[in-house]
């Protein structure tokens, strides 16, 4: 089965970030495909490289950054969202003249569509809400 | 073939950023030639007040943009009735035309949808 | 003089847009402004007025369609007006933020 | 199944509870595991193992609530036909 997921809410704040790469090892371990991770509204704050987790709590970005890279999952942070919130690719730095990229390089920065075509093109679509 | 995509809209409009950035998902939807229908339940009816202001709070305001919807392709826009009745509000109240449904016209709702998210 | 812009040319305050800055802006993409031009600014203005919105291609073009008619209100036609990204060029040109699904 | 109801927060059982269909599934997840508590009826009840017992529910949860794994959690995703997320 093909599935897409939604991430609303940013690691840490709320626990849905957690629950969402929880379910999705599990649903690549059953044999689906993760066709696409949308992080919308807080969700995109997964993407922050800079983060450091305490050495006694999980990992949450490192833990995303894992799945898009062995599974192949792409990770998509909506670029409406990403924008106000601070998280930039290379492409919106140079664009807005910013001193970093915030966003690790394992996270593309995309449109809304996305979240449509993810929709589209998965049999089934989960929401993890904040 | 096209899928049916429903938004359910059920946080308040100013609180959290979060309405506003729902409601541009569902007008993208719209563009993208899919059968998005739009119910409006619980808090979420606050969004759909006549008379709202977002310039107030230095940001946009969400019931002008929600009269976008069907500019983008979104006509069918749905709220729950007994959401209304408990938060004290009727049609006169709101700035867009909605078809009121009942907990059994929801769920009928519900059950035609391929995909719901919020 | 054009006030400040990104790097796509974009106004970074909207307070600073008037016809003189919106000509300058197409002239640097490389349009003479003629009055259809202006009909498309002026309900692109209208759009974001009635709806906080900037129009996406699909919306501007029923938009235009409702107010001028069948003939103006089709993407061949916006498409020779302001080429390659209608939307994204009106919405520049206009002094209305960039629309909401664009990359 | 119908559908899969996915409740994370205990107030969201008011919006949710009223929509179910007897062929639906429920999972409560998150603080939705408190929920567990309850008398809860109207369509297959489960919560999310790791969130019940890192809440200190496994003892306390209600008979009629089955604990499922995030293995059991896909499976019902496999199952429902659509998935449908209550968050208030």
């Amino acid at each position: 089965m093909v599935i897409s997921i939604a991430v609303h809410g940013a690691p840490y704040a709320s626990a849905g970030s957690r629950t969402a790469l929880r379910f999705a090892a599990s649903a690549l371990g059953l044999g689906h495909r993760i066709h696409r991770v949308f992080f919308h509204h807080d969700g995109v704050l997964a993407a922050a490289g800079q983060g450091v987790a305490p050495q006694d709590e999980e990992d949450l970005h490192a833990g995303w950054v894992r799945l898009g890279e062995s599974h192949g999952v792409e990770l998509a942070i909506c670029i409406a969202n990403a924008l106000k919130r601070g998280m930039l690719d290379e492409a919106e730095r140079d664009r807005y003249e910013k001193d970093a990229a915030t966003a690790h390089p394992a996270f593309t920065v995309v449109g809304l569509g996305q979240l449509i075509e993810a929709m589209t093109e998965s049999d089934r679509f989960v929401t993890f809400a904040a | 073939m096209a899928k049916r995509i429903l938004f359910l809209l059920n946080r308040a409009p100013y609180g959290s950023t979060y309405a506003l950035e729902a409601i541009e998902a569902a007008l993208v939807a719209g563009v993208f030639d899919q059968e998005v229908s739009v119910l409006f339940s619980g808090a979420g009816l606050y969004q759909l007040l006549s008379e709202q202001d977002g310039g107030a709070v230095g940001g946009r305001t969400v019931g002008k943009m929600l009269g976008a919807l069907p500019e983008y392709g979104v006509t069918d826009l749905f709220a729950c009735g007994p959401s209304a009745q408990r938060l004290g509000l009727t049609g006169n109240d709101l700035c867009l035309p909605v078809t009121w449904l009942d907990y059994t016209e929801q769920k009928s709702l519900i059950n035609r949808q391929d995909i719901i998210t919020g | 003089m054009l006030p400040e812009t990104d790097k796509d040319g974009y106004l970074r305050n909207l307070d600073d847009w008037n016809p003189a800055v919106a000509k300058e802006i197409a002239h640097q993409s490389g349009i003479a402004l003629t009055a259809a031009h202006w009909q498309v600014i002026e309900l692109a203005q209208a759009f974001y007025r009635t709806y906080d919105l900037s129009p996406d291609m699909r919306p501007l073009v029923k938009w235009v369609r409702a107010k001028l008619g069948e003939e103006q209100g089709s993407s061949l036609y916006l498409l020779k007006l302001f080429p390659d990204s209608p939307a994204r060029l009106a919405a520049k040109i206009a002094g209305l933020p960039r629309p909401t699904n664009c990359l | 199944m119908a559908t899969l109801h996915l409740v994370n927060k205990p107030a969201a059982w008011e919006d949710c509870h009223p929509l179910l269909d007897a062929e639906d599934a429920v999972l409560l997840i998150e603080d939705g595991t408190y929920l567990a508590l309850q008398a809860l009826s109207g369509a297959a009840l489960y919560a999310l193992e790791p969130d019940v017992r890192a809440r200190g529910l496994s003892q306390r949860i209600r008979s009629n609530i089955q604990p499922a794994s995030f293995d059991d959690f896909v499976r019902l995703v496999e199952r429902c036909e659509r998935v449908v997320t209550w968050s208030a």
